[in-house]
């Protein structure tokens, strides 16, 4: 599939601003509790062509974010202060602002979502073809054959048997095909920004494996922008240049690939890299964070972390540190990120091809 | 990892012999299978009842001659030969025979002959009544289904709106009054107290003078004597078809595909149809089948009421006068077109979810 | 040392006639006293089929479960019971395996007093305090009244374990059962279960689909890989991890998404002959691997089923074709 | 003692949750004043059996809260003692019919294979035949002369759709984790049934059990009306079943006579099926704790 046939409208020509920029992004859900603050004081830009992963565990607010920037939340949910700005082709516009039928078009058109639960997410009683072209017709787009030809070539690019796909209904396919087609859907409008949430979480190995490949498609070949929200690291490693880690709503630390994988800043990003083990690494002593995520109605004072945190102080329980900058486009809220660097130089992540290369010798020697 | 979570199914099937292949999709045909067990379902309540109305203590046939010996002072033998033939059974034939003899009977449409109406067949009778339960239940039925859904999905919509608690105090009202006192409700109160309706001019299936036809006025004549039989059916069934298909609405609404289709960016009205309404009626079609039983075999309490002259008012009027060719004839009668009209609410759900294998 | 645990030829059908699915197909292994076992595997390989076998929990169609060298087939009914006890499964979904309506303590007292384990309610009590410590559940005391609602899934699985050990089983099936728990507690879920093995000298059969989490709980143990019910390769954790010989442990292996960019690039790919997994329902002849395997060798892989054979580098391995090259998951 | 307060305790909770929805507490209250006053109500108002000429269809006063009948003897009396037959028929039908669906659901469910197939083959059959004229044309041939026995007659006809309900409750019961790991401790099948699965369907249960009391009233008061139910003593359906026979319903004063036993049954059945709102609450073991 060549870059022409899909006709992906990059927009080069933004004068540099971000197609998507969140800025001081708040949710919260009243609730008869009290009121959940799932997402606090979000700020965040995502660059064009890049692709960003939102990773934390359940409760860390990702999830709500991302549903956030299509205003996909219940009701109950309220998205403010803050604003998130949209940009594309010269137009600017605040999606917190958009009314109802803007917001309808706005969806899918200029960003689609694709869930985690793709075995749901279709509608079980109308088949493929159908739910393609509702979703085309909802967009304007009139001449069915056109429609049907594109979904064509999308469902070849997910590689994709079209004939067998496109007149079965949802439960004919498999969990791994259905996550394909939802995304070969997902590109039929040509959007500019693509969330995926959870996209291979509940797909065997060798599916998620074919669905990463996919997802690298689009991202090398097609240069697409992406957000990826996984509470699986290893998705955050296969696919995202930018990482952030977010904890109890916020963003605790933001920085490319590398920075956060091998120079993790926050305590938090630690811990969780230090209790995710690797296959084809070596043997890795693996630690898990003290403690439980926090109660999102009562939230602990100061960081949010220190509860949990090996390195918290008096300070922590007092105030709440903001993202500083730690290293060139990395940054990292709290108060003793050095102590997290020292603490790293004496006893460094024991990942990557090193501890590779000593499997494999051990290997070599078992052989001879 | 149970049997329920092995991987989706791959088309093609087994190679056996053609023809063997050939029978084999012939009885698991869903079609086939089922319209089997219906009558299977006949089969078992047509011997209960013959058995009942042989072998219980004190039956129908030992009563009749009983009652003839009695009133009229026929001697035993003649009043047994009298008993056979309205019931179209030999009694002197062994057991079995008799029972086959019923069977066939049965299959001929041979239902026996009237006790009060002496020289009528059963199954006339029934040719005669049955066509105006139908058309008035049925009537009924589809709009208490169609409305229910229509309002239900209403309901969810505005959940905890002013509407939605307004017909959800309805909603349980109505349901939970029994269909003929509200019945004797609609006659106290539209037409003795507030004398809205002309009651006496309502009663019965048609006005004198009119015959059936295919012409408007007598569709207006039959509507206007049907319409408090199907205003009772709707009111009362109304109730449980607006709150079923509010909570499976709600159910429906929290599924991922409607997220999905919204995140697609689909018209609201779109998603409210096919998506939401679609999906949300779906088990209400298997409750169908439930209430299918329930509205036939209330439908004869109403008829009481209104004077509405349909099977169920026949049947009333056989229980009081212990009228048993009758009340034997019309029972097997209720209960087959409650089990055919399962079957197409079956039939009905088959088509309506893929999901379903046929065929 | 003779075997604890021994299952020989084990195959389980589920259904009749058309509609017949082998689950598992002629599974034989042994575990030793004290050793830890990896069963590993996709959604649909009979892993947990296999682990509810061995269980007691499901009946094979045929074959064998040996426990302590006794056929449990031929088992009085009091030896029955105690091989029952013997051998306790913990679940994957923490939400599913513990009854709503009753607090830790009646569930964890249950079987202490229907086992006598314990003289009496107090004594029950006592009990059940110590083995919500033993599974670092502390406080005990603000605990055992709890509702498992009021519990997260890590605190609810390690409930889960207690439960398990009221019996004082010799052997544990954990059928994922860190799959749900959040990723920052799941170590120290598996190092409680390590823990457990040394201290009550407890055998483990851990069933999981993630390769990660296998190697590093049986990293001195062993891994058997599943794939349609039948095993295709076991062997050492450390060989089967770096040297994998069949094609399928191969594809899986390269196939594991990496939680480190640098090993996440560097993964050979493996393009596999077909992307589904063929249906229980209407399964490939011979090695059922074959239509998606690359190495697929027409007219041997599609007619015989390819037996389990020793490896030189130590384990089994079912492919007689590849089963001496080495492949390198890294290039 | 300690089983008095904690008697105390649970009846406290179970009242405090079942506030938590109102309209179905309100339903409760009625319920309960219902019963109250149809089973004590009697020792303390006399029935009104006196004809009293000058009295006839009064519309209601504070002499006669409900009004007067053709006879002008007070309807309100008549209300308090026609409850207690019509609940006691109720009651019986409601547990027979709930005892045979729990136990033969559960146990079709449990037993599976040959079993199951015909429990639910006959279940089927059963639920195909339309009840009500079922029971009608069986009442012609037997005499239901007294209460128990029309209970239990109606009971033994109600079973087939809760039964069905009954097992595919237990059915996914029983695949859950914690009752197979209940099997692997070996607990024992009495504890898997009655600690295990009974507490998890005991809502399902309750809450059947009241409708099933709902389903008795409708089909008893019916074959009243029809005639089939030769029950000498006064209920809310003879006294409905005597003003339609007599024609009282085409007379414009006869309306309180009419309307009295009709909204006796009908705020009955109302309160029943509202108060099956709160009963979900309170054997919520979530909410239990919370309270």
């Amino acid at each position: 599939m060549t870059k022409g046939k899909l006709d992906w409208q990059m927009d080069e020509q933004q004068n540099g601003k971000a197609p998507l920029s969140l800025q001081n992004v708040h949710v919260s859900y009243a609730t008869r509790r009290g009121k959940v603050q799932a997402v606090r004081n979000v700020t965040l830009d995502l660059h064009a062509g890049e692709s960003l992963a939102l990773i934390g565990e359940s409760g860390s607010g990702k999830t709500t974010l991302g549903l956030a920037i299509v205003r996909l939340l219940p009701e109950t949910a309220q998205i403010e202060p803050g604003a998130i700005f949209y940009r594309r082709n010269g137009r600017e516009v605040d999606i917190l602002k958009l009314d109802r039928n803007e917001m309808r078009e706005f969806r899918w058109r200029d960003c689609a979502m694709v869930f985690q639960a793709a075995l749901n997410a279709f509608n079980p009683v109308l088949k493929i073809w159908a739910q393609a072209w509702d979703t085309a017709k909802a967009h304007g787009w009139h001449d069915k054959e056109a429609v049907r030809q594109r979904l064509v070539e999308l469902l070849e690019f997910v590689q994709l048997d079209p004939r067998r796909v496109i007149d079965a209904y949802p439960h004919e396919l498999s969990g791994g095909m259905r996550q394909r087609v939802l995304l070969a859907l997902s590109l039929l409008l040509n959007p500019q920004v693509l969330i995926l949430d959870e996209p291979t979480t509940a797909l065997d190995i060798i599916t998620q494996r074919t669905i990463i490949k996919l997802l690298r498609k689009l991202k090398e070949e097609q240069g697409f922008t992406m957000i990826f929200i996984s509470h699986d690291l290893a998705i955050a490693a296969e696919l995202a240049d930018r990482v952030a880690t977010m904890y109890a709503g916020r963003i605790v630390e933001l920085g490319a690939s590398e920075d956060i994988f091998y120079r993790p800043r926050h305590p938090y990003t630690l811990g969780l890299i230090r209790a995710v083990p690797t296959v084809t690494g070596g043997f890795e002593q693996l630690f898990s964070i003290p403690g439980s995520p926090p109660d999102l109605i009562d939230l602990p004072t100061g960081c949010k972390f220190h509860p949990r945190c090996t390195f918290a102080t008096d300070r922590c329980k007092v105030e709440e540190p903001e993202l500083e900058e730690v290293g060139p486009g990395h940054t990292a809220a709290c108060w003793h990120w050095q102590k997290v660097e020292e603490e790293l130089r004496r006893n460094p992540l024991h990942r990557g091809v090193l501890s590779v290369l000593e499997a494999v010798s051990f290997n070599e020697e078992a052989v001879s | 990892m149970s049997t329920s979570t092995l991987a989706p199914q791959s088309p093609g099937g087994v190679r056996t012999g053609a023809s063997a292949a050939r029978v084999r999709r012939i009885v698991d045909n869903f079609y086939v299978r089922r319209v089997a067990k219906a009558l299977f379902t006949v089969w078992v309540v047509s011997t209960i009842i013959f058995f009942l109305i042989r072998l219980l203590p004190g039956n129908p046939i030992e009563q009749y001659i009983a009652r003839l010996i009695e009133t009229q002072g026929m001697d035993y033998e003649n009043a047994r030969m009298q008993a056979a033939a309205l019931f179209a059974i030999d009694l002197d034939a062994p057991l079995w025979k008799q029972y086959l003899d019923y069977l066939l009977n049965l299959l001929r449409g041979n239902l026996g002959v009237s006790i009060t109406s002496p020289g009528t067949t059963v199954t006339s009778i029934i040719a005669r009544f049955l066509p105006w339960t139908i058309f008035s239940v049925g009537i009924g039925l589809i709009l208490s289904f169609t409305i229910g859904i229509l309002l239900g999905l209403m309901m969810a919509y505005r959940r905890d709106g002013l509407l939605d608690h307004a017909l959800t105090v309805f909603a349980s009202v109505v349901s939970s009054v029994p269909n003929y006192l509200l019945g004797i409700l609609l006659v106290v109160w539209l037409g003795v107290q507030w004398k809205v309706l002309p009651i006496a001019q309502m009663r019965g299936t048609l006005s004198p003078g009119v015959t059936p036809s295919f012409t408007f006025a007598f569709l207006y004549d039959a509507l206007f004597h049907a319409f408090l039989p199907i205003v009772t059916y709707v009111l009362t069934t109304v109730g449980n078809w607006m709150l079923s298909m509010k909570g499976s609405t709600i159910g429906t609404l929290g599924e991922d595909f409607v997220t999905v289709a919204r995140a697609r960016g689909l018209k609201d009205w779109r998603i409210t149809t096919a998506y939401v309404g679609r999906n949300a009626a779906l088990p209400l079609f298997t409750q169908l089948t439930i209430a299918i039983g329930f509205v036939v075999g209330g439908s004869f309490l109403i008829e009481t009421i209104f004077q509405y002259q349909g099977i169920g008012f026949v049947l009333s009027g056989a229980i009081a006068a212990r009228d048993y060719p009758v009340m034997q004839g019309v029972f097997l009668i209720i209960t087959m077109s409650v089990i055919f009209a399962n079957l197409l609410a079956d039939f009905l759900y088959g088509w309506l979810d893929p999901r379903i294998k046929i065929g | 040392m003779a075997p604890i645990l021994e299952v020989r030829n084990l195959t389980k059908k589920f259904g009749k006639g058309k509609e017949t699915v082998t689950a598992v197909d002629s599974v034989s292994f042994a575990i030793e006293p004290g050793e830890t076992v990896c069963l590993v595997g996709e959604s649909g390989c009979g892993k947990s089929t296999t682990g509810r076998m061995v269980a007691g929990l499901l009946e094979p169609t045929s074959g064998e479960v040996l426990f302590e060298g006794k056929n449990i087939k031929e088992l009085d009914s009091a030896g029955f019971r105690r091989y029952r006890q013997s051998v306790q499964i913990i679940h994957q979904d923490p939400y599913a395996s513990l009854n709503p309506t009753q607090t830790v303590r009646q569930i964890l007292t249950a079987p202490l007093l229907r086992h006598n384990k314990v003289k009496n309610r107090a004594g029950a009590e006592a009990r059940a305090l110590e083995l919500l410590e033993v599974v670092d559940l502390t406080p005990a005391r603000d605990m055992i009244d709890k509702y498992p609602h009021q519990l997260s899934g890590g605190q609810r699985q390690r409930v889960a374990v207690a439960r398990a050990l009221t019996v004082e089983p010799k052997f544990i099936v954990a059928d994922e059962a860190v799959s749900m728990v959040d990723v920052s507690i799941r170590v120290s879920i598996l190092t409680m279960l390590s823990r457990l093995k040394e201290q009550f000298h407890v055998t483990f059969l851990f069933i999981t689909h993630d390769l990660a989490l296998a190697k590093y709980f049986a990293w001195e143990g062993r891994i058997t890989v599943m794939y349609l019910g039948r095993i295709v390769e076991d062997g050492p954790t450390q060989r089967l991890i770096t040297d994998p010989r069949h094609p399928y442990t191969q594809a899986l292996l390269s196939a594991v998404p990496e939680a480190d960019p640098e090993l996440a690039h560097r993964k050979r790919q493996i393009e596999l002959r077909e992307a589904e997994i063929p249906s229980l329902l209407n399964l490939p002849s011979g090695c059922t691997f074959h239509p998606r395997c690359p190495y697929f060798v027409p007219g041997q892989c599609d007619r015989q089923v390819p037996a389990l054979e020793p490896l030189d580098v130590g384990g089994r391995v079912a492919c007689p074709v590849r089963k001496h090259e080495h492949v390198p998951l890294l290039v | 003692m300690g089983v008095i307060r904690g008697l105390f305790h649970w009846v406290g909770t179970t009242l405090k949750l079942m506030t938590y929805n109102k309209v179905g507490f309100v339903g409760f209250l009625v319920t309960a004043a219902i019963l109250i006053i149809s089973l004590i109500g009697p020792f303390f108002i006399p029935l009104d059996t006196k004809t009293k000429l000058d009295k006839i269809y009064q519309p209601p006063s504070a002499e006669h809260w409900f009004g007067t009948d053709h006879q002008g003897r007070d309807i309100f009396s008549q209300i308090v003692h026609g409850g207690k037959d019509v609940i006691y028929v109720a009651a019986v039908a409601a547990f027979l019919s709930t005892f045979i669906a729990v136990t033969f659901g559960t146990l079709s469910a449990f037993a599976g294979g040959a079993v199951d197939s015909v429990i639910m083959g006959f279940t089927d059959i059963i639920l195909t035949i339309p009840q009500f004229p079922l029971l009608a044309v069986l009442a012609a041939f037997i005499k239901l002369d007294n209460l128990t026995l029309l209970g239990a007659f109606l009971g033994l006809l109600s079973w087939p759709a809760l039964l069905r309900a009954v097992r595919s409750q237990a059915l996914s019961l029983k695949e859950r984790d914690f009752v197979e790991a209940a099997r692997a401790l070996d607990l024992g099948a009495g504890h898997i049934i009655f600690r295990e699965l009974v507490p998890n369907m005991m809502t399902y249960i309750v809450i059947s059990f009241t409708l099933a009391m709902t389903a008795a009233v409708y089909t008893q008061v019916g074959l009243v009306l029809l005639g089939l139910v030769p029950v000498s003593s006064s209920n809310w359906g003879v006294m409905i079943s005597l003003a339609w026979t007599q024609g009282a319903i085409f007379f414009r004063d006869a309306m309180w006579r009419i309307m009295m036993p009709i909204l006796a049954i009908a705020v009955f059945q109302l309160s029943v099926i509202t108060m099956t709102r709160s009963l979900e609450l309170a054997f919520n073991p979530r909410l239990r704790t919370m309270a």
